[in-house]
Order: structure tokens, then C-alpha cells, then sequence
């Protein structure tokens, strides 16, 4: 471990870190790529909001309703200097991560659209990959049917990578958009987002970056990646849930279509026609999720504060110590790389013979261990691989060797009880 | 009587030393049933003799030691019974499940099933449990028509 | 005031009650119908659940993601017992009453969509009010447009209500879908909502009711109106931001096509192929407002306990007040009905030569007084009356009539200052 | 110098006196500004005479008191200066109500319009304080053209 990264002392602003489960078990929480854990500094921030400073964000005149839409628009300036945006106005707030992927999805083939690069119809190609996740897929899958484009894909590996040696194929003159994860929530793969852009680039194709793994877990700087889009979702940033972010260059946000219509979004309405506000503000219809917002401000200053930076290396010293003594277990496969380069701590893995929901489920009921089990919802990656399922651990800042450990300790136990 | 822990002894063992397990002939109907979710899968046939007696539960499939214990305790179960019987077995195993853990379960129609009791506490599980039970129903249901 | 309804005890539930705005002004909440006050049991249950049992939800198979399930779904029974759903599977969450509304027109003229009664083209007909919301209006205006259906309007009477003497030219068999207000958050107005059901049942038509300021201060009974969609919000019901709620006939859910893509929505994902979870699964893509969700069930259990019947009362009570003590006020013009014949606790009004910009900016400034002023997103129902803007004063179950002297001392007030 | 309220003595006096409130020939250029959030108007218009000299700026308009006090001061400040002068208020104007409160105004450069500066900390307002302003500056640029 690094020295100047005090993990213990990170553990002590996150509650339910110090949680004791029924039975008295101690908490050992390895399912930060599901949802990660709040500190107090974002709890408090929010408890303080609801108490003593809300009120309704843009429309109001009054105190509490300056203060409240100085706090949310300040939250977006957070969000914004966090992902380098280069523009606050390019900072859309959503619902989560999906809302983000299906708003830039329904841009397409529109009727409402008069941009060439959104129109969609027979013809037209969605370029994803088997990695992704359903949120990352069925959207997609959805816009195609809509407009009777074509949904095709890049395959995947056996060592989990990205299979680019059909790049050139796939991605044709026909592309209109291609959307990818940046870090995979099952196999911990990091993707070569440059490279895929060139080609996106040559063949005048759109590209979405669905970030949800990666912002929360190292230094992501928009423009430096140069994508045209790219999703993420709070409560996988220490943040609440009930909040995501799409940012989308200046450019593009002017020339889509609205997605959702109503208060906030517009800039004048008659009955049978209506004018748009500017982005952000055209996608964000409706009260927005004011309070989630502001914790989600709260979450990135606090991430912040750590480093993004040394928080990356805290968990490339966690993957790499839980690869090594995963790779001690009787009958555990690690699907995804198992390498160091270009991955994130995550770790899915199968144990020979034990189906991944009575893996979970012991290493909850008698180590206090949390993963995840079962398919992640990325599908279609399980299927590749031949597996209905896998077991994966995934980490954050607050976790420890310790706690692999104590994953490991509960892994042999797994194996004892259904030897 | 409602287990501390959802691995039952009784389940473990079964899970281990499956009953009955591997499709045999011959059968009056047969049926694959898929929790989409977990991906567990189960391929039952069902043979009915005379008088409505079950003659014959087969099965192959797979997915977590819930869902295979539960299909070789309902061959034990089932075979030999009659089909009302089973009917009325199913229903108490399925009103069980999907109990929340609230439920009493009534062991003089459960038998061996009761071990089951600890797993509707994890709603997660419970399709887990049932996939067997409701493929069986199922294939009760087409032998009759 | 009865006196079963003790509001002064109401008021030590609401923290920002107690609050001293800058200058010592006391805070005077007039703007409920903008967003409402948060209790502290709904503020301590969300803060208690992030701190201590929060993991994502369906997936886990943890003890916090079982206790983040168990809380979430339990806050879908209440509110569908909250608002007399015949099944709990007919409450979906969504982020806002704006996300309901939008849901529900996605699900016209969708290609994905095989239902005759979500067919949309040009010919078919969308009939909406003049009084409506943006978030009523809007996404209609959008349906329209990418479908080619015609939108057509109820128009509003002098008097504020909804003007039926054309119902029958207006509602047609051409009309696929009838979307109105249940309460004006403009007017106060509470529409006659089984004689327009009446005519469209008549004609085929589906029926939506946007609820938004009924549920919060009224007992609503989605089975006895009878309608087909209701939508609200969370944060006029005294619950946090972030959350909606679309209710619908199961049936119907049943037969509408999906909206947003994504995890938790769907039943198994190929690449090429989706099928769906049953509804309200659905039309909940990805990660939902789950510490939201459990906030506002914590919000309809408060409003339970205190008793919508009450609250209804009370607030009877003060806009009686308030009609008789603003018709004292010189110039003072109010928009919508004067009676309290269905009528909600909202009363919007004109000051005689003075812009409402100033009358809300000065009753802030100097009598901690908060209202609303501008065209409160009904931009068409101000062009109606021929006026850019009121002032709008709300109440909820916290308001007093104290606090009706203050804004109306605060009116005077205004008057001397632009006399 | 910031002012606790944002209602200054001298913009009240301006809202309910108008300076040169009225459409007036000639002009070179005319235009209508609407802040459609807000429904405030106004149409202005403006007569450059030789040398770049303002002439005359009438207008006419409806609005709060904010939108319609600077239309006021606005006639005063720029009629009977050079376009260059005026445009360089219209610039100190931007700034001042576009900081957040935070910008101390220049004095020398604002004239009366540092009576404005306490709206700087409504941001809903300060549109309504730029609405004259922006039609200023637009009516400039076409009436050089
Ligand atoms: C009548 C009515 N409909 C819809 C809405 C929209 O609700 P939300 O902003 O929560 O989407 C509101 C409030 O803003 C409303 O008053
Ligand atoms: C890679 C990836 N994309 C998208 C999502 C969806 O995020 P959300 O559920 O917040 O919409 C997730 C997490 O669930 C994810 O891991």
C-alpha cells in the first residue's frame, strides 16, 4: 500500500464500514462495482440540504430556493471540473447511468431530428460489444427496432480484451454511433478507447463512452479522451442513488432533439408548439433530482480530496494482491485478464463445480463477505464465455488486503461445504 | 423448526447425491423450464400410470445446490404418489416459498421439503427452489392432456 | 382550524420551519406547491439508510442489498395503498411526475409497440388542457411531432374552470388519449374528472390524470376515479427529490412497450434480443431512486398518520382564510375560482401595476414571506388570462393563518413601496 | 457600495418616473427584446448622429420594476454620449451583473447603473436588469450597418 493513502482513516468516514452484520459478523463489502458505500461527508451534506436549505431549483425567487439552485448548479460545476468537461453546460443531470445511455439513444432517428448525424433508418449501424452492459445494450437494441437499423458488435477474447481484429469491418462508412464500456463491470478490462475512436473518426461516426466504471475509480478527463459522449452514475461514486450524468459535447447537446419534455426544459410554450431552453437544461424536464445532485457534488469533491490518482494505485495494489491469492484456490478461474495492464479492480471468477449463488451466499451468511453473483447484467458476456454465471469482487478505496483475505478464508470454507 | 441456514443438511446431501436424477423413457410428457435470471435450467419428464399414480420423475438440468436439491427431493416426492397428491404438495411448497419467512410450514404434506423453509428468507433464492416444482406442475398438467 | 389537527405540532416535524432567515426574518413557506417541506422522519429514514443498510437493489444477494430490496419494495406498498392501487405491481418509480408523463407518451406511436390502443399516426388525436403544466403539455407537443397526430385542448373560462360546453366536438373517436390535470397548480382548480372519463370511455379513448398536486393534499383513490395513468411527485408530497410515480392499470403496462433499456428491466438480453421483465420492472431501467423511493414511502406514511382527510380540511380552511383576506387587498385580482367549490389550498392573484417579480422579491427581502411568482411552467393559461405572470401563494398541512396575515401585511407593504 | 436590497432609492424613482420612456422618430435601428422566462419586453430604438454621437434612445416596454428602471437609466446614461463610451458601460454592466455579487463595480464607467449592483445577487433578476441593455447594444450594431 501506498503510504500516503491512510485507508483506515478513509474507513472511518464511511458508517457502514463499521457495521456489524446479524450474528456479528463484520462487514466485509466487495460489491462497490454494484453500488459503492456513501461517506458522511455526502450523508451529511444531503441531511443538511432536506433540513435547513430546500426548495425548488431554477423557479424560485426566494431564499431557500436561491440556496438550493446555488447548491445544484454548483454540483455541476464539481461534476464538471471532475470529468475536465469543458463546459459546465455540458454536465446533464439524469436519473442514473441507463437514463444517460437511452437519452443519447432516442436522439437518434427521432422525427423530430433535423441533424444529419442523428437521423437512423434501414441501412444505418449501431456498433457495441459483447461486453457490455445491458444498460449499454438493450437501449441500443431498442433504437434499432425503432428505426430498423442494424445492431452489430465487437466480440470479446478468451483473455477478455476487446477483439479489434475485425475494427475496420465493423465500423463502416454505415456507423452512426459506436458505445462501449470504458472499464467492464464484469471482466475489470479496461477498453482502447483510441483506437476505436480513430476509426470512428475516419468513418464519421458518433462515440459513447458508458464510464460507469471508470470515473469512480481513476482520473477520466473528457476532453483528453476526445469521445463525443460518455455516461456515468452517482451511486457507483460514493454518491446517492437516484442521480447520473451524461456529458456530451457543447455541440452535440444543441443540435439533439429533446428527449423528455416538460417545466425546466423549455424556454417558451404555447399549446401547439413550444421553444427549448439550452442544454443542460433541455434534457433535465421536470424537478430534477436536486438533493441527489448536490451529494453527488459532495461525493466528487470528497473523491477529490483523496485523489483519483491515488486512489487507482490503492486499488491496482488490491487487484493485484487479490489475483494472487485468488489464484490459490482449488478450481478458481478468473474470466477477464489477469494481468495488471489495463484493468480495474475487478475480479469475476468461477470455482469448479459450485454454482456462483452458493458462493454468495456463504461467504454472506458466515463471513459477512458481500459480492456479487449471477450474470451482472451483461449477459450476453456470460454467454460468450459458456457461463450462466460468475462470482465477482469488486473495490473500492475503503477496501483492504484484510478483507481479501477474509474472501479467500470464505472461498476455502465454499469449497469445504460442497466438497 | 424454520432453519437458521438455508444449507440444510438434508439439502447439501441431496445436492450431492442427487435422487433419480437423468431422463428416462418412457414418459408422457416432458419440459424445460429456464429461470432467466440465474440461468438455471431443468428438463423434466413425467410418467403417469393407472389410476393416477406417478410412475416416473426424470430430470436433468442445472444451477445452484437449491434448485438441483429441489428437483431430487421432489423425485423422492413425487414418485409412487398420485397425482393429486403431488398437486397438493406443490402448493404447499409453493405457498412456503413465497412466504417471506412468515409462514408455518405444515410438515405432514411437506415431508423432506420442509428443509426448504430457510430459503424464503432470500427472495432471491426462492425461484431458486421452485424451478423444479414448477416445471413439474407443468409436465403434470400436458401427460393429462 | 378542528381541532383534532394540531399544526403546531406538525410544525416541529419540519426542521426548516424552525429556521431564521438572514435578518432574523422568520420563515413563512407559502410555496408548497412548488415543493414541499421534508419532515424529519422522512429526512431521518433516508439518512439512516444510506449511513447503515444501503446496497443496490434486486441484484444483491447480501444482507445490505436484501435490506436496500426489502425498503425499497416496502415503499411501493405503501404507496400504492396510498393512492388505492389495485396491485402493488401498478406503482412504478420514476424520477419525477415530468419522466411519468413522458413514459406513458413514448408509449404512443411507438414502431416497437403492437397494441392498437398505442397506435399514433397522423388523424389520431391527443387532447390535453389549457391549464396544464409544461410537463402535461410538452411531451404531448413531442408526441404529436414525431407521430404526425393532431394535439387539441380544452380551453379555461374566465372563472378558472375547465370549459366542457365542446367535450363532445373535442372528444372523438379520432382521440387516442385524454391528459388533464386532476388539480390546477395554478389555479386550484379540481377538474371534473368523470365526465370527461364519461366521453372518453365513450370513445375509446385512454384516460391520464396528472396528479401532481392532488395526491399530496387530498385522499386519491386511483381505483374509484377510474382513470387509466395517474403521475405525481415526491417532492410536493412531502418526500425527497428524485422520485416519481406513475401508477397504471396493470393491463395496460402489460401492453405498453418498454421506454428506457437497461438492467433490472429486462427478463434475459442476447446481443441481438431482449425479453422483458413483467411490469413495474419494466419501466425501471437500471439503478432506481432507491433511497428516494424509501423516502417517499416514509413521506406517504407520515401523510397517512397525520390523515389525508385532514390535512384536506386544514387546508380548506386556510385558503377560505386566504380568499377573504386577499379580497381586501386593493388591486388585488385573483386568478381562478373564488368559491371553494373544487378548489385546492393554491391561489395565484395580480397586484394592480405592480410586477410580480417585485411583490414575490420584496415579500422575500423583507418579510421572509415565500412565494412563487412567474407563469409556474402554465405559460398558455397566463396567455389565456392575458397576463405574463401572477404571484402564487400554496399551502400545506404546516401553513397557519398567521401565516396568511404575514403575506398579506407583506402586500400592503408591497403597495406603499411602488404606491 | 453594494447595496443590502436591490431596491435602490434611484430605482424606484426611475421605475415609477421613466426618463424618455416613448418610441420617438427618427432612429436608424430598432429592435424587440423579450426574456421569454420571464415575459418581460422591450422595443427600443436609436439615433447615432454625426461624429458617433447618440441622439436620442426611446423606448417602450413592459416589465418589473428592475427591467424598466434600467431602460430609464439606460436613456440617461447613453444619450448625448459617443457609442464607443456607451458601449464600454454596456460592457462594465455585463460584468457587474453577470458576478455573482462578487465584482466591485466601477463607478467612474456606471454612472447611476451602480444602483443596479445588489440585483447582481438574484440571479433570476439579472436578466431582467440586462434586458435593455442587450436591445441597447443589438440596436447599435444595425444601426451601423
Ligand atoms: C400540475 C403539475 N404537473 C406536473 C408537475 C411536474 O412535476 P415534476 O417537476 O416533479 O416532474 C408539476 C410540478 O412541477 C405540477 O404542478
Ligand atoms: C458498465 C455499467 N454500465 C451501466 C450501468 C448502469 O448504471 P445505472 O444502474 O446506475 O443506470 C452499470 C451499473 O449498473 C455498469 O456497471
Amino acid at each position: 500500500m501506498s503510504t500516503e493513502f491512510d485507508v483506515e482513516r478513509i474507513r472511518k468516514d464511511f458508517p457502514v464500514l463499521s457495521r456489524e452484520l446479524p450474528g456479528g459478523r463484520p462487514l466485509v463489502y466487495l460489491d462497490s462495482g454494484n453500488s459503492s458505500q456513501k461517506p458522511a461527508q455526502v450523508i451529511e451534506v444531503m441531511r443538511e440540504h432536506l433540513s435547513m436549505h430546500y426548495g425548488n431549483v431554477g423557479r424560485a425567487m426566494h431564499v431557500l430556493g436561491a440556496e438550493s439552485t446555488e447548491a445544484y448548479e454548483a454540483a455541476r460545476d464539481k461534476v464538471a471540473s471532475f470529468v475536465g468537461a469543458p463546459s459546465r453546460d455540458e454536465i446533464v443531470f439524469t436519473k442514473n447511468a441507463s437514463e444517460a445511455l437511452n437519452l443519447v439513444a432516442y436522439a437518434f432517428g427521432n422525427p423530430i431530428n433535423e441533424d444529419p448525424r442523428f437521423m437512423m433508418g434501414p441501412g444505418d449501424e449501431i456498433v457495441i460489444s459483447e461486453m457490455e452492459h445491458h444498460s449499454n445494450i438493450v437501449p441500443w437494441q431498442l433504437l434499432a427496432r425503432r428505426t430498423g437499423a442494424t445492431l452489430r458488435w465487437f466480440s470479446v477474447t478468451d483473455e477478455g480484451r476487446l477483439d479489434l481484429s475485425n475494427l475496420d469491418e465493423l465500423v463502416t462508412e454505415r456507423t452512426k454511433i459506436v458505445s462501449i464500456a470504458h472499464q467492464s463491470n464484469v471482466l475489470g478490462t479496461v477498453n482502447p478507447v483510441a483506437r476505436v475512436l480513430a476509426r470512428a473518426r475516419q468513418v464519421g461516426a458518433l462515440m459513447m463512452l458508458d464510464a460507469s466504471q471508470s470515473v469512480p475509480h481513476k482520473p477520466v478527463d473528457v476532453a483528453a479522451l476526445g469521445v463525443d459522449f460518455l455516461a456515468f452514475t452517482g451511486h457507483k461514486a460514493a454518491g446517492p442513488s437516484g442521480i447520473g450524468v451524461l456529458w456530451a459535447r457543447a455541440e452535440l447537446l444543441e443540435a439533439m432533439p429533446p428527449f423528455l419534455g416538460g417545466g425546466e426544459m423549455i424556454e417558451a410554450v404555447w399549446m401547439d408548439r413550444s421553444t427549448y431552453a439550452p442544454a443542460p437544461h433541455k434534457f433535465e424536464a421536470g424537478t430534477p433530482p436536486i438533493v441527489e445532485a448536490i451529494g453527488l457534488g459532495a461525493a466528487v469533491d470528497y473523491l477529490a480530496s483523496v485523489g483519483m490518482e491515488a486512489i487507482a494505485a490503492h486499488e491496482r495494489e488490491l487487484v493485484r494482491y487479490a489475483l494472487q491469492e485468488l489464484g490459490e484456490v482449488p478450481g478458481l478461474k478468473v474470466v477477464g485478464p489477469t494481468g495488471l495492464e489495463d484493468r480495474g479492480g475487478t475480479v469475476s471468477f468461477t470455482l469448479e463445480g459450485i454454482h456462483p449463488h452458493d458462493v454468495g451466499q456463504i461467504l454472506d451468511d458466515e463471513f459477512g463477505v458481500a459480492v456479487r453473483v449471477g450474470h451482472h447484467c451483461a449477459r450476453p458476456l456470460h454467454l460468450r464465455f459458456g457461463i450462466p454465471a460468475t462470482t465477482r469482487a469488486s473495490f473500492y478505496l475503503y477496501n483492504t488486503p484484510a478483507e481479501i483475505d477474509a474472501l479467500v478464508r470464505g472461498l476455502h470454507h465454499v469449497r469445504k461445504v460442497f466438497a | 423448526m424454520i432453519a437458521e441456514s438455508m444449507y440444510q443438511e438434508l439439502i447439501l446431501e441431496h445436492y450431492k447425491h442427487p435422487q433419480g436424477r437423468g431422463l428416462r423413457d418412457p414418459f408422457d410428457a416432458e419440459v424445460h423450464h429456464v429461470n432467466p435470471t440465474c440461468g438455471d435450467e431443468i428438463t423434466m419428464r413425467v410418467k403417469v400410470g393407472d389410476g393416477g399414480k406417478v410412475e416416473d420423475v426424470s430430470y436433468d438440468g442445472q444451477g445452484c445446490s437449491i434448485s438441483q436439491a429441489a428437483a431430487s427431493v421432489l423425485h423422492e416426492l413425487t414418485t409412487g404418489s398420485t397425482v393429486p397428491e403431488t398437486l397438493a404438495v406443490v402448493e404447499e411448497f409453493t405457498r412456503l416459498m413465497q412466504g417471506r419467512g412468515q409462514v408455518e410450514p405444515d410438515e405432514d404434506v411437506l415431508g423432506d421439503a420442509v428443509a426448504f423453509a430457510g430459503v424464503a428468507k432470500f427472495p432471491a433464492r426462492v425461484k431458486c427452489a421452485l424451478l423444479a416444482w414448477m416445471a413439474y406442475k407443468d409436465a403434470v398438467v400436458r401427460s393429462a392432456s
